[in-house]
């Protein structure tokens, strides 16, 4: 309106992604892939980076900038448009959240080029393919295995959640909750906020632990929380009642599936960065000049004592 | 500490053996210029074009850099009567979040949700500032516990969650007028962000050369004991400073969610060491006195260009930070260095 | 006339405490309109707690404040101003970054609408107050490029631009040298006869008897007496203030006869072109052992840059050479001069002296920690004991040792000062306006303090704009002038008028503008 | 601003009329007490016993409060001086990711990797108050970019990803005595970091009251000029000041990964927010020049206590927050009031 053209979604339906297949240069070409992050700060989302980085390194048309928005939209709007200002062949964003990167999305898809959402969507389609895991069906999961391995008989769970507001933290919250909601037995007595983090994790422990002498089972939103529950219980003496189960099993030294197979996190379950998988894709796109499904949704993988060490080096870990 | 800063811009010392301020003028500016000119020489080009000069890089530099910079607007009155604002960042948090509350859950029109919204900041800010210059509470702390209370009623507000904006007509959706703050005038060229914090600039310049308020601001700053002494109501002028920092923090969380169609309680955190930074980066002394409005908007712009030049090259994030200290050092030494000063 | 109308102010029963100390303890003052009453009354007497009062910045616990047959009741100084008190205060108070003309207006701007500053007015109307008090300073210069004196003409003009009935000037011309103090006397005529009532603290006794009319004279927080000037005896009033007599001012010594302690050739600082400060340009100079050496000069021409130079603050720029008993030294900070043994009481004790928050015995004991103490460690009885003795040699007026310096009157925290440099048992003191603000009986002490250390050997440089102290006081007197000295007296050859002539020859801002 | 605060612990004043400084020493924990009460109050109840008070509880708020008790004393020098350190969680950060990729990576025994990381954080801290001090930028600034760069370094240094710390004897293990960190003395009840922290403490203490040093640090502080001249190196008391922040920083960082078992480039994220806060609770001006040691720690213990109790009683995070905000600023009006002052 007034003379002003508007960056707001819903303007346009144009097939971008479609149209750069057609000019597709195939393996002759050289490509430039820009790789936006949400926040690097979280290992995940650095583990993330990393397979992208190991994967893209096998392809040698491939060249990936990759940019950290440091947790913040803004930031992350900017690092699109940076992008797209140095001309970048494709873009792969894991969105630090839907609604603000739509717009920045949809225009980088309507100058045609083609668009990889990871992990988390953005609103509307104007994307070439989504790749992720489903939240609420981890937490899901993570209930379940709860309700019915770990408490069948019923019992006392305390959950420590990461950051309030994040999308994460609301799915996994409440996918649990479904997942417990089979077996009227379990109880969650006691909440904390941990923020992701493994000393925050550890703090809000020691506190519910001296206000709750009957716990059976701590379920965190990610492992780190969970291995700062685990330290707490060491010092509390309590590691030998309680279960400590996480979420994310990332393949390194330091994430969930190391934790489980020695013996610290009773089960965990792969939350999958889709880092290959996206630069599979782009592969696809730019390379062999195919079409690609709009969506990809990664399975999840309990790990437990049994499969960890094998899961481990499936997962690439070192 | 040491503080050496750029003197108050105003007032040309005219004693014939004084350097006039003018020459100190340009030195605001000295080490945005230098800046640019590295921006200029490492930009990518695409086609034998310098990218970091193509208009529509310069533009989403200024978009990018407006509500930091419209922050640091209000920071500046705040530093120069001596004290410090650290809930800026949550309360733009606030603003985002109430506004895009009032505008889809609460229905509100356009103009009475920016109202309220600007209205809370001011009230937030004024309150800090009165209890900063009532109970003699360092403003560090007041701010600090105001960053929590803040950063808690926006996650209240909205349940804890982003409140996306959606335009349309019917309920559950925004008035196209709020759509505005995401769009661009002159033919799609100029972001609005960027008018209005231009306008913010403008208006923020003449207060300080203009008014008797500023005069005050910098005499508080200068020697608070001096200033009451000449009858000065420095409470009210504390209050003031404050109240100005919350109500522009207000409108940087207004237009924050008008850029990202959406408001959430987590915007904004960090965005006070940003906004400090641009102000002292701009000359302006933390022991208050000393400073100015265009050293902030350079500082801030500074900033916004290093950002964008670093990206541009797509330099590795982590080396990029270890730069961007380097920079915002020497930067900020570039601005304190005056010849002739210890 | 003034007999029937009600005074213009009277203040009865004013009483005030701050923690334990009383410092008024219910006093009463009367002053008419057209009148000069002198304020006197020895350091920490009460004297500029009383006028705090009276222009609002201290709430009294009690007693009655009226003007013009009004009583008021002031609990801050925008009340007072309302109600026509001006005040110049005895520290001075103006905002160092702002201008001239904005410091001279501040809180009271000329305003045009809807807030807005009218600058061009301010900036005239300062000029021309300035101009109406003889002062040359532009009305845009930053406050805190002008010497000390000039800012004290700034905040004279600030407080007559308030056109107020009573004007208060507490030690208006201590930072002053003649010739500014001949230009604000001129002023009070005129005031005179506009109808304002005066109120004048000075330890300069001279003055009082050239223009005041009456005095009021406190001691430790009472009133003991008021006085008609006329006909007064001084050294009675001396007696008032102190509670003793003073028999001689200053001390009579036998001529030094000691070896050369100091020796200084060709010492210049290059001169920052940006700064208007007057560096020392070529300065020959020798000191005896047990000698005092006067530094005189008008205002800017020099002395304190010398002194500086001297105590290293000067660093690397400094060229010329300087010898102590013989054997060159290289004076590049502070710490080096301290170290052989040089101590500085520097001019203004609020920005360069004191640490106003800190105790008296940590501002006494200050530069001689490290000596005072083993390994790094510090021994609180060697620094108790030290501080005790300092108290009790200079007779500082303060409750223990543990008191917040910035709580004593301004006589007494000069003795601080003072005590810090003692405490070094200094080879050379360069004291630059050391008795500034110090009440007579003080100053007095500190002269025979001096006189009983050159006689163990010390030399001393003393730079005061009291030409009076200099001629009293010192064995010989060197002028300065634009940073040279022009000419050196003997005590014999040495008095009042020969000393301002030479110093005020040609006029120094002419030569100087390059 | 008006900066009220405590003044110096030391120094009682002997006579009659004048409030002896025990009062006002007692006033320092004022806050404190009234937290802790506050706490006894609300506490839930277990079996009857207070559980706030159970002893196991009160050593992990100590423990809890250890690291973020040994920056802020650290902190305290530096804010004595009229500076301020943004960098010392970034140098945590740095710390422990260090001794971690030392003991784990580089297979270094326990001495050497917490020798070598002890001397990067002085070193860093240093370099920091060198520049500080012989350029005259403002501190704020510097440790700013000091926090970016040390957080760079420490992703650098890691590959972006935490490292676990193992115990063992073969390759890739660190050796045991590390584990101390994490366990607990006196019958395995009073925790290991939380005897650090009284030690830190006491030393602190002790320096403050006994040194040279410290009654230097008060005197450039309070006023720099007169501190100069009365032959103080001002410029080294500056950088030592910064490199014991930098030094106390590198020991809560190695604490941090033993405690952890793991060292991450992400780790003290905010945590100079929360140092700068217990130091002012603890009545230290942000002028400089006022300011006690106790204070400060009494000031990380409240801050502990709080967070302790909110967790105690499960309370919404989000209230949370603003209960945090609220006590924040109370505890330092609290401090901040000395009867008699306006
Ligand atoms: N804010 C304060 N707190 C504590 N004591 C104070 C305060 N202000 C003044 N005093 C004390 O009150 C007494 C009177 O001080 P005042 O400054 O009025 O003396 P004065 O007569 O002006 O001395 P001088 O000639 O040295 O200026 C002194 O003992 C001083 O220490
Ligand atoms: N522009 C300036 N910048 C810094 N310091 C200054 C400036 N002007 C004056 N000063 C210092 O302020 C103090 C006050 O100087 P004051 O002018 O009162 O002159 P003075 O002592 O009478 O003159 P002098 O000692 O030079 O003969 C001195 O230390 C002087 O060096
Ligand atoms: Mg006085
Ligand atoms: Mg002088």
């Amino acid at each position: 309106a007034c003379g002003t053209e508007s960056d707001a979604p819903g303007v346009d339906d144009g097939e971008g992604g479609e149209d750069t297949a057609a000019e597709c240069e195939g393996p002759d070409g050289d490509y430039l892939i820009g790789m936006s992050q949400a926040n690097v700060g979280e290992p995940y989302r650095q583990q993330m980076d990393d397979d992208i980085r190991a994967a893209a390194e096998d392809i040698p048309q491939f060249e990936v900038a990759f940019a950290d928005a440091a947790q913040d939209n803004s930031t992350q709007v900017s690092d699109v448009e940076n992008f797209l200002a140095q001309g970048i062949d494709l873009l792969i964003i894991s969105p630090n959240e839907a609604a603000p990167l739509t717009a920045v999305v949809e225009r980088a898809y309507n100058e045609g080029v083609p668009v990889i959402v990871l992990d988390r969507k953005i609103e509307g389609d104007s994307y070439t393919q989504f790749i992720g895991a489903d939240n609420a069906e981890i937490g899901r999961a993570a209930g379940e295995y709860v309700a019915e391995e770990l408490l069948p008989d019923g019992g006392n769970v305390v959950e420590l959640k990461g950051l309030p507001g994040s999308t994460p933290a609301q799915e996994r919250s409440q996918g649990f909750a479904e997942g417990i909601s089979g077996n009227d037995g379990v109880e969650i007595i006691a909440e904390g906020v941990g923020n992701w983090l493994r000393a925050e994790g550890q703090s809000q422990a020691d506190a519910i632990y001296q206000a709750n002498p009957d716990i059976d089972v701590v379920y965190a939103h990610n492992d780190p929380m969970a291995e700062g529950a685990y330290l707490a219980a060491e010092s509390a003496g309590r590691t030998d009642e309680i279960d400590f189960i996480g979420i994310d099993a990332l393949p390194i030294p330091s994430g969930g599936i190391k934790a489980v197979e020695e013996g610290r996190l009773s089960a965990t379950f792969v939350y999958p960065t889709g880092g290959r998988e996206a630069v599979e894709t782009a592969e696809q796109i730019l390379i062999e000049c195919a079409d690609v499904e709009k969506e990809q949704i990664l399975e999840t993988q309990l790990v437990t004592q049994e499969n960890a060490s094998e899961l481990y080096t499936e997962l690439g870990g070192q | 500490m040491t503080q050496t800063a750029t003197p108050a811009t105003e007032g040309t010392t005219r004693r014939r053996f004084v350097i006039p301020a003018k020459v100190f003028a340009v030195q605001s500016y000295l080490a945005l210029i230098l800046v640019v000119l590295a921006a200029v020489i490492f930009s990518p080009r695409r086609g034998g074009d310098v990218v970091f000069l193509a208009p529509e890089n310069l533009l989403n530099i200024i978009r990018a850099t407006s509500e930091i910079g419209i922050i640091a607007i209000g920071m500046t009155f705040v530093i120069l009567v001596g004290g410090i604002d650290l809930s800026v960042g949550a309360v733009l948090g606030l603003a985002a979040t109430g506004s895009a509350s009032l505008l889809m859950v609460n229905g509100l029109g356009v103009l009475p949700a920016v109202a309220i919204v600007l209205a809370i900041g001011l009230a937030f800010g004024a309150v800090q500032g009165f209890i900063t210059a009532t109970f003699g509470i360092q403003a560090f702390i007041v701010t600090l516990a105001g960053l929590q209370i803040a950063r808690g009623l926006a996650r209240i507000w909205s349940g804890g969650q982003g409140v996306p904006i959606a335009y349309g007509d019917g309920p559950g959706t925004a008035p196209e007028a709020f759509a505005l703050l995401n769009s661009r005038t002159f033919n799609g060229t100029v972001p609005i962000p960027a008018l209005i914090f231009l306008a913010v600039g403008v208006i923020a310049v003449l207060v300080v050369r203009h008014t008797v308020f500023a005069r005050h601001v910098y005499a508080l700053g200068g020697n608070e004991r001096a200033a009451r002494l000449s009858g000065i109501n420095t409470r009210r002028v504390k209050i003031a400073v404050f109240a100005i920092a919350g109500l522009l923090s207000a409108l940087a969380g207004i237009i924050h969610a008008g850029q990202l169609n959406q408001g959430s309680p987590n915007d904004g955190i960090g965005y006070e060491l940003d906004a400090i930074a641009a102000v002292v980066i701009g000359g302006t002394s933390l022991m208050g006195g000393i400073g100015s409005i265009p050293g902030t908007i350079a500082g801030a712009v500074l900033l916004g260009v290093l950002n964008n030049i670093l990206a541009l090259n797509n330099i590795d994030s982590n080396v990029q930070l270890l730069i961007k200290g380097v920079i915002i050092v020497v930067a900020a030494g570039v601005q304190a260095f005056r010849p002739g000063q210890r | 006339m003034s007999e029937a109308a009600p005074p213009r102010l009277r203040m009865e029963g004013i009483a005030k405490s701050f923690g334990g100390v009383r410092a008024l303890r219910g006093v009463d003052l009367t002053v008419h309109d057209g009148e000069v009453l002198a304020l006197l009354g020895e350091n920490g007497a009460g004297k500029s707690t009383l006028m705090n009062v009276l222009s609002g910045v201290v709430v009294p616990d009690a007693g009655r404040i009226v003007v013009d047959g009004t009583e008021h009741r002031f609990s801050s100084p925008a009340d007072a101003q309302r109600a026509g008190v001006a005040m110049i205060h005895q520290e001075l108070d103006l905002v160092p970054q702002g201008t001239v003309a904005g410091n001279i207006f501040l809180g009271d701007e000329p305003r045009r609408a809807i807030g807005l500053a009218d600058r061009s007015a301010m900036r005239e109307r300062a000029g021309a107050l300035l101009s109406d008090l003889g002062i040359d300073i532009d009305p845009d210069t930053q406050v805190q490029s002008l010497r000390v004196g000039e800012q004290q003409m700034v905040a004279i003009a600030k407080a007559l631009r308030l056109e107020a009935r009573i004007l208060v000037m507490d030690e208006p011309t201590s930072a002053l040298s003649d010739a500014e103090v001949r230009t604000l006397f001129a002023l009070l005529p005129v005031l005179r006869r506009q109808g304002v009532a005066v109120i004048y603290i000075s330890h300069r006794l001279d003055e009082i008897t050239e223009i005041a009319d009456r005095a009021t004279v406190l001691r430790d927080g009472e009133h003991v007496g008021t006085v008609d000037i006329a006909g007064a005896d001084p050294s009675e009033v001396i007696r008032l203030m102190i509670g003793r007599s003073v028999e001689e001012i200053f001390p009579r010594r036998p001529a030094p006869a000691g070896d050369v302690r100091l020796t200084v050739r060709g010492l210049a600082v290059p001169r920052d072109p940006l700064s208007p400060r007057r560096e020392p340009a070529g300065i020959d100079l020798e000191v005896r052992r047990g000698e005092i050496l006067g530094l005189a000069g008008l205002l800017g021409s020099g002395r304190t840059e010398l002194l500086e130079a001297l105590y290293g603050l000067a660093g690397e720029k400094l060229t010329g050479t300087v010898e102590i008993d013989g054997s060159p030294v290289r004076l590049t900070s502070p710490r080096r001069a301290l170290r052989l043994g040089i101590g500085l009481v520097p001019e203004d004790r609020r920005a360069a002296g004191l640490v106003m928050q800190q105790s008296v015995g940590a501002n006494i004991v200050l530069s001689a920690l490290r000596e005072l103490a083993r390994l790094g460690l510090r021994r609180r009885s060697g620094e108790r004991s030290a501080v005790r003795a300092s108290i009790e040699r200079l007779s500082i007026k303060t409750p223990t040792g543990e008191a917040i310096v910035g709580t004593l009157s301004g006589g007494n925290q000069q003795k601080v000062v003072f005590a810090r440099n003692l405490l070094r048992e200094p080879r050379i003191l360069l004291l630059d306006e050391p008795t500034r603000g110090v009440d007579i009986g003080a100053k007095s002490e500190v002269y025979h303090l001096l006189a009983d250390l050159t006689e163990t050997g010390l030399s001393v440089l003393v730079a005061s704009s009291e030409v009076g102290e200099l001629v009293g006081l010192c064995d010989r007197i060197a002028v300065l002038r634009g940073g040279r000295v022009v000419d050196t007296f003997d005590r014999s050859e040495a008095d009042e008028e020969t000393i301002l002539a030479a110093a005020a020859l040609p006029t120094e801002r002419e030569t100087e503008a390059v």
